[in-house]
């Protein structure tokens, strides 16, 4: 048995990386960096990408992926747009191009769900052509031209107005997190969705619905992506025929990052939540130090490989499987045959 | 192996279909020009997908190879750029080494750190892409800028073959076909072959059985920060230049490639020949759609749901195929009740 | 040889992502234009931001035998193979915007390197010579981006009380332009006068975050002259930008390029590529009106 | 010795499995190595096949010490392991299979006519019903097995551990296992044989050491090897006797279950039986004779063509929700791929069943998850009893317990029991007889399968056998001896069951 203390602080190992991440861009940047201010910006700025990774954690712990929530989020974006400008920016128009864009995160869930749960396809493959064929039909609804909603008030207040000195759109975010808690911690879906994601066959040989518990986790993907995109168009006032393009891929980094297993099953939304932050964290910080956005990445890949070797060496050495890391492994291997060609 | 075979035979004819499509409905289809043109577009990311196939094979994946292609591609322009006395041979080495550097480094992400290999190659992704803006070549406003090179060598690889039968055809795709038929012979015929196999399809009993997992994945890596080298010099060969972030998104297309020609994610399946029909596929789709003159949008939309049918027929397919093979075993089994 | 005015032909236009509406525009111009010619199909092929796959598309082009073919090329290198081979089967290539190093038929330029001296004059007769300036750059490399930024910087050599504090890219994006700016805001309180923004949608961005910031006269520039800049620019949220008439450019690049279909002219000596230029346009509230309905896009 | 082990420590990080365990093996003999479940045997060769590193302790192989700290090591040593979890590579054939890690090769080209020769002579020799080409996820349990088997041979070992490997082996095949295995001690090979069929492991063995909950217990010289005592060091208890026939009878309450003429093409065919309250019935017959198939179709679990399946007079739905609801229950064959999600804890694998009086409104009642947890615990006697556990990391007997513990947790009215104790300690096995017959008492109907005879004459009253996919014979009445259920299975006294 290890120390109760480093026990404790394995358990909280993701917390406890944020943490010092902070405290380096605290001590490089006094007076910036720990501010209401900036970590509301912080926030602000991780709050699209996050509200889609509270939707597609789902099929990421079903063992699938969801590569549309960017695809989902620029159609219903679209397609809200669009009928907001064609009612004459009315506040019926705005509720009815909300409704609108909504249903159309939740017709690709449901189609991703009846596929995926009845076919043995690979999700990856399948949302990944999925998004080219929403990408398309988001091109067809835009005509490839920008639509303006400046003149929709009620609209953009969501993308532009404070409560309490915070954007509103941290609070879509918050309130998207807090139900995707919920749903996974305290709700039977939840218990059901990581029965299926961790073995399929033994969560349908106790009776789950497994098809259900699959067409629910993509639409709620489909719906949580169709909700970032109306908070993108109404950030921007405005849709564009690539908006969140590529955006997919940083919500599966932060998931990944964040500890939720792609083989299903294991993982929580504070995780993946905790992924977001780590990026939006290094992002932020990178910047208020100035460094030339050409270092980003390389910084940021660095740094991601830094934290996750520790999570996984943290993980290896509490759960006393191995011992002693694989490269040391690797060199006294060596020792050994020499040892024992000796002993022979 | 007979289904497997069967699924084989499938892919192949959905593959001939779109041909067929596309022959009869333009005559500018099957001209030789754009046959090898063709050919020539799906060589770089064919020459990528060998290398992912190994490792996606092992159950892993990689999301690095395009930046790394892209990265190759920005050294050897560096040097050409800064350093032009140098000749191009030491900067091919430097340009080999920084593949092969790169491929171990994935390896160490994976095999050493443990990470997984999404995750890895994902980070290393971002650190190819990082590296590529530092090596990029800057203007005097401290931007990036692009330059043509006219190293005859370098042209050479953007070459055809200029007479004969074969006239017209692209070296990149000879190299593509080369590759693939030494890597599927690695991969059948080898020790390393049924390795990665074991690997990809139960890591436990590999290890059991003596296979060691840090070398088995970091000889996937390496081999595929191989192939990166090679696509890079066709890829530099072709556009005779690097900009930073060149090669990006050509993972998606290789991983696409190898996923629709049978290799699964969960590892241990799926082969070259598989990963070549899914290479050829996906571009004979895309030139195919081209030529129509679709508006943009529609080709798009056009390409995932050819894409979005073919995966579901096939899974269909596949279905009906173990449901045949049972009612084929039970009446095989009557018939021997009857004896 | 075809006649452009009676024959029947197919014309390619590539430009470096179908899905941006500077790029919608030139292909309206195109198309308007193309209207006037007995039979000619423009086909539209999406570069995804992404030279290669330009290079690709051309490709492809030749090899289903265009007759002619007009791109928006990303960068000025990574085309110049295909151009080249473009030219070599005969096929006919006008660009838009960015020069190419091969020869081709002509370039309808867009003004980059002078629409960001204009603005960098601008920027300096607001400021009288003394001031901050932040930039919002555009993706690393873009050669827009670096076009921009060339002509920008060099006619700030001639104001030496002007400062650039920062520069950061925020790949013409809107979402990332506005954080980037509260991320300025943050590193340089009340310290920036001005911002230079490469393209109007990061503009835009940089406008709403100064907005949310409450921070009031600052100077925002961008380029493009898009719709929505615009109006931002009448309601006093961005400060100016530099139009560009796409439609114009768009019909320019097909008339030269049928003119080239219909007469002998043998490119195969020239040394240089032909420039039409389009003078810059600047824009800021006081001129905005003239920039009529039809003309926004 | 060839090789001897002291004092050896190993730590998991919720359990401390073996507590300085010495244990050796002489140069030629068998030796046995028993325990209950979860006692560390497997671990204890696991970390002398250099799977687990060890914690503590040393090793001397050949009178040298040595550190094991890779199968490599292991196998250079010249010790060979039949592991209990299967290791082989679903996807590769069962020559790549055999000579996995030690290919043959010319010019680092694999000489693949060679290979396959060797695997098709070494088949051959132990006459096997397998191909050498065969993919390993198309062969069955007991083909696996019988591939693991070739694999540890073929390395011409010095020490070979054998991990339960009759555990699903049909007695014919078994019995080419004892030859196979008195074969190598002749020719001076040690072997380590762990199993929990302790008649094979008497008459096998020249010395057995019994564990304890992760202590050495003691080591028996063959001569003081009496079944009654071995079993005694094993659990510390005395055990309900085994009896050799059994008393049957046709119980006169009222029909629960009723099958009719099912029939599902490739798998059975019109298969009828009915199970009355309080009975168990015992569905037995060799290996692959499609009981599962039919246990799998009553639980909706998979489709039937033809026939029907009736429960109180009703017509079954076909679908396991509502199956479950109606109160059955399934406890299947393979646990660790079927039973239960291993990645989550006791407590949440036993709430799965059980989430309609677990929630409300779709919300899970945490403090009745949690009560649930611990009765489960208590129930089944779990080891260690602890709740928060992932069922993935215990021991097989337990993984079983908890499977249970997810029916035993509400009101059954139908159990169908597929294979309950393949794996587990003699122990635990009669403790889940007792839960069974407890079942049965409370009036819950049993449908049970099973290919252990002394099993099937402990628990059944009515016995059913299939042949092929064919009811052929019903032991109703009267009293049913091993032998009698042997032939009958065999097909030797085949006589088709009255309609
Ligand atoms: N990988 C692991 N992680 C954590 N605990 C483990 C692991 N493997 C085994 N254990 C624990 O170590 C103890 C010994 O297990 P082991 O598998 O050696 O028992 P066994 O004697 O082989 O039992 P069985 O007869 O059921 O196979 C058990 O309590 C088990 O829960
Ligand atoms: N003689 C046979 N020849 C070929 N296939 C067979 C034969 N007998 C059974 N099978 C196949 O093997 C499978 C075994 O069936 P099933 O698992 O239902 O049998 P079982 O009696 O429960 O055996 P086990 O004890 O192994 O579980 C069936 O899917 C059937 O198709
Ligand atoms: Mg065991
Ligand atoms: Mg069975």
């Amino acid at each position: 048995m290890q120390k109760k203390w480093l026990a404790r602080l394995y358990k909280n190992r993701q917390l406890v990386i944020l943490v010092l991440l902070c405290l380096v861009f605290a001590v490089l940047l006094p007076r910036k960096f720990l501010t209401i201010g900036n970590f509301r910006n912080i926030l602000y700025a991780i709050s699209l990408q996050g509200i889609m990774i509270c939707g597609a954690t789902f099929p990421v712990l079903l063992a699938g992926i969801d590569r549309t929530v960017s695809g989902s989020a620029a159609l219903a974006g679209a397609v809200c747009c669009t009928t907001i400008v064609s009612h004459g920016f009315s506040t019926g128009g705005t509720l009815l191009g909300v409704l609108l864009g909504i249903g159309v995160g939740l017709l690709s869930g449901v189609f991703h769900g009846l596929v995926l749960s009845r076919f043995n396809i690979p999700a990856f493959l399948l949302t990944l052509a999925t998004s080219e064929i929403l990408y398309g039909l988001v091109q067809t609804v835009t005509g490839n031209q920008l639509i303006n909603v400046m003149n929709a008030k009620l609209f953009n207040l969501v993308g532009s107005s404070r409560i309490l000195g915070v954007p509103v759109p941290v609070y879509i975010l918050l309130a998207c997190f807090l139900f995707t808690y919920v749903m996974l911690n305290h709700t039977v879906y939840g218990r059901h969705l990581y029965c299926v994601g961790g073995n399929r066959e033994a969560a349908k040989l106790s009776g789950i619905n497994v098809r259900k518990i699959i067409i629910v986790a993509y639409i709620v993907s489909g719906v949580m992506g169709a909700l970032s995109g109306l908070v993108l168009s109404s950030m921007n006032q405005q849709a564009s025929a690539s908006q969140a393009k590529g955006y997919e891929n940083d919500v599966l980094a932060a998931i990944v990052v964040g500890g939720v297993s792609l083989r299903g099953g294991a993982g929580t939304i504070q995780g993946a939540m905790f992924g977001a932050l780590l990026i939006g964290i290094l992002t932020n910080g990178l910047q208020l130090l100035g460094v030339a956005s050409v270092y980003h990445d390389l910084i940021k890949g660095l740094i991601i490989i830094a934290a996750v070797a520790v999570d996984m060496y943290s993980s290896h050495k509490m759960s006393g499987l191995k011992r002693g890391s694989a490269l040391r492994r690797m060199f006294r291997r060596h020792r050994h045959e020499s040892q024992l060609k000796a002993g022979a | 192996m007979r289904q497997e075979t069967l699924r084989r035979f499938i892919s192949f004819g959905l593959l001939v279909l779109l041909l067929l499509v596309f022959g009869l409905t333009s005559s500018k289809f099957f001209t030789p020009a754009n046959i090898y043109n063709m050919l020539r577009e799906c060589s770089l990311v064919g020459i990528l997908a060998i290398g992912v196939t190994l490792i996606i094979i092992t159950g892993g994946n990689d999301l690095s190879v395009g930046a790394l292609m892209g990265l190759n591609c920005i050294v050897i322009a560096h040097f050409l750029h800064y350093f032009p006395g140098m000749g191009l041979a030491p900067i091919l080495l430097i340009a080999f080494a920084t593949a092969m550097l790169g491929g171990a480094f994935n390896g160490f992400c994976v095999s050493i750190l443990r990470i997984p290999d999404f995750i890895a190659t994902l980070s290393t992704k971002f650190v190819f892409v990082g590296l590529m803006y530092v090596f990029a070549i800057h203007d005097r406003y401290g931007g990036l800028t692009t330059e043509s090179i006219k190293d005859p060598v370098i042209k050479w690889f953007g070459g055809k073959i200029g007479s004969g039968p074969l006239d017209g055809l692209y070296y990149c795709t000879i190299a593509f076909f080369a590759l693939a038929a030494v890597a599927q012979f690695v991969l059948k015929r080898t020790r390393l072959g049924t390795s990665l196999y074991a690997i990809g399809a139960n890591r436990n009993s590999a290890e059991i059985s003596g296979i060691s997992f840090v070398r088995t994945k970091f000889a996937a890596f390496l081999i595929s920060g191989f192939c990166t080298f090679v696509a890079a010099l066709f890829f530099i060969g072709k556009t005779r230049t690097a900009e930073a972030g060149g090669g990006v998104g050509y993972e998606f297309r290789a991983i696409s490639a190898t996923v629709i020609g049978g290799c699964a994610f969960s590892g241990g399946r799926g082969d070259i020949v598989g990963t070549v029909i899914g290479v050829l596929f996906m571009r004979v789709l895309e030139n195919g759609i081209l030529k129509f003159g679709f508006p943009t949008e529609t080709q798009q939309l056009l390409t995932g749901v050819v894409i979005v049918l073919m995966l579901i027929f096939d899974a269909f397919y596949n279905e009906f195929m173990t449901e045949r093979s049972r009612r084929r075993g039970a009446m095989a089994r009557e018939m021997a009740v009857i004896k | 040889e075809k006649n452009p005015y009676t024959d029947e032909l197919r014309i390619a236009w590539i430009p470096t992502a179908a899905t941006e509406a500077n790029c919608t525009a030139w292909g309206n111009g195109i198309q308007r234009e193309a209207a006037f010619w007995a039979d000619v199909a423009i086909d539209v092929y999406d570069g995804e931001k992404n030279a290669d796959k330009q290079v690709t598309l051309m490709n492809d082009c030749i090899a289903q035998e265009y007759d002619g073919i007009i791109i928006q090329t990303y960068n000025k290198a990574t085309l110049t193979p295909a151009i080249e081979d473009a030219e070599a089967a005969g096929i006919p290539v006008v660009c838009i915007n960015m020069a190419s190093e091969a020869v081709c038929h002509g370039l309808v330029s867009m003004t980059d390197y002078e629409a960001g001296a204009v603005i960098a004059n601008e920027i300096a007769t607001a400021l009288n010579g003394e001031g901050n300036v932040v930039v919002i750059q555009a993706t690393p490399g873009a050669a827009r981006g670096i076009n921009l930024e060339a002509g920008f910087q060099d006619a700030l050599a001639n104001y030496p009380g002007i400062v650039i504090l920062e520069e950061q890219a925020a790949d013409w994006n809107m979402e990332k332009a506005n954080t980037t700016m509260a991320n300025f805001l943050t590193s340089y309180p009340d310290q920036i006068d001005a911002v230079f923004a490469h393209n109007d949608q990061m503009a835009e961005g940089a406008g709403m975050a100064c907005q949310a910031a409450g921070v009031k006269d600052i100077i925002i520039w961008g380029a493009n002259g898009e719709t929505k800049a615009l109006e931002y620019i009448e309601q006093g949220i961005i400060t100016g930008t530099v139009y560009t008439d796409c439609y114009d450019q768009g019909a320019t690049a097909l008339r030269l390029l049928m003119m080239y279909i219909g007469s002998d002219i043998d490119i195969s000596d020239w040394s240089k590529t032909p420039v039409i230029k389009m003078p810059p346009i600047t824009v800021t509230k006081d001129n905005v009106h003239t920039i009529t309905e039809d003309m926004r896009w | 010795m060839i090789v001897e082990m002291k004092g050896i420590e190993k730590v998991f990080s919720h359990v401390h499995a073996l507590k300085g365990v010495d244990f050796s093996v002489r140069r030629g003999e068998v030796h046995a190595l028993l325990g209950e479940n979860g006692a560390g045997k497997s671990t204890l060769i696991k970390v002398l096949t250099g799977v687990y590193p060890k914690d503590g302790g040393e090793i001397v192989f050949d009178g040298k010490p040595v550190e094991i700290e890779s199968r490599d090591d292991a196998f250079k040593l010249g010790i060979a392991v039949i592991f209990q979890e299967f290791s082989l590579i679903p996807t590769l054939s069962v020559t790549q299979n055999i000579l996995l890690g030690k290919e043959k090769q010319k010019f680092g080209v694999l000489r693949k006519k060679a290979m396959r020769k060797e695997v098709a002579e070494l088949i051959e020799r132990f006459d096997f019903p397998l191909n050498p080409d065969d993919i390993i996820e198309t062969l069955s349990v007991a083909q696996k097995q019988m591939v693991e088997i070739l694999k540890a041979l073929s390395t011409n070992a010095r020490l070979i551990v054998m991990d339960e490997p009759t555990a699903s082996l049909s007695a014919k095949e078994s019995e080419m296992l004892y030859r196979i295995i008195a074969q190598l001690r002749d020719r001076g090979v040690s072997i380590i044989y762990i199993s929990h069929r302790l008649e094979e492991v008497f008459a096998l063995s020249d010395r057995i050491t019994v564990l304890r909950d992760g202590h050495l217990v003691g080591v028996i010289e063959h001569d003081d090897i009496v079944p009654d005592k071995v079993v005694n060091m094993m659990i510390g208890k005395e055990l309900s006797d085994a009896t050799a026939s059994r008393n049957l009878s046709v119980s006169s309450a009222r029909t629960v279950l009723e099958v009719k003429n099912l029939s599902s093409l490739g798998k059975y065919e019109n298969v009828s039986f009915e199970v009355k309250a309080g009975e168990v019935v015992v569905l037995t017959g060799l290996v692959g004779s499609g009981r599962t198939e039919v246990l799998r179709s009553i639980f909706s679990a998979d489709r039937y063509d033809s026939g029907e399946i009736l429960f109180e007079g009703k017509k079954l739905p076909k679908s396991t929700a509502k199956v479950i609801d109606r109160g059955f229950g399934l406890i299947p064959e393979d646990r660790r791929t079927q039973g239960f999600v291993p990645l989550l804890s006791v407590e949440k694998n036993v709430a799965s069943t059980n989430y309609d009086t677990l929630s409300k409104h779709g919300f899970v009642l945490r403090r009745r998850e949690r009560e649930l947890g611990q009765r489960a615990v208590k129930i089944v006697d779990l080891r260690p009893a602890n709740p928060a556990v992932p069922v993935g990391n215990l021991s097989g007997g337990n993984q079983q317990k908890a499977v249970l513990a997810k029916w035993l947790t509400r009101d059954l009215k139908v159990i169908l029991v597929d294979e309950p104790t393949v794996g587990i300690d003699i122990g635990a096995k009669d403790e889940i007889y007792n839960f069974i017959e407890g079942l049965a008492k409370e009036g819950v109907a049993v449908l049970l399968v099973s290919s252990d005879i002394a099993e099937v004459l402990r628990v059944a009253h009515r016995i059913i056998v299939m042949k092929e996919g064919r009811i052929i014979h019903e032991f109703h009445e009267g009293v049913a001896t091993q032998a009698d259920i042997l032939l009958a299975a065999s097909g030797i006294r085949a006589e088709r069951k009255e309609a």
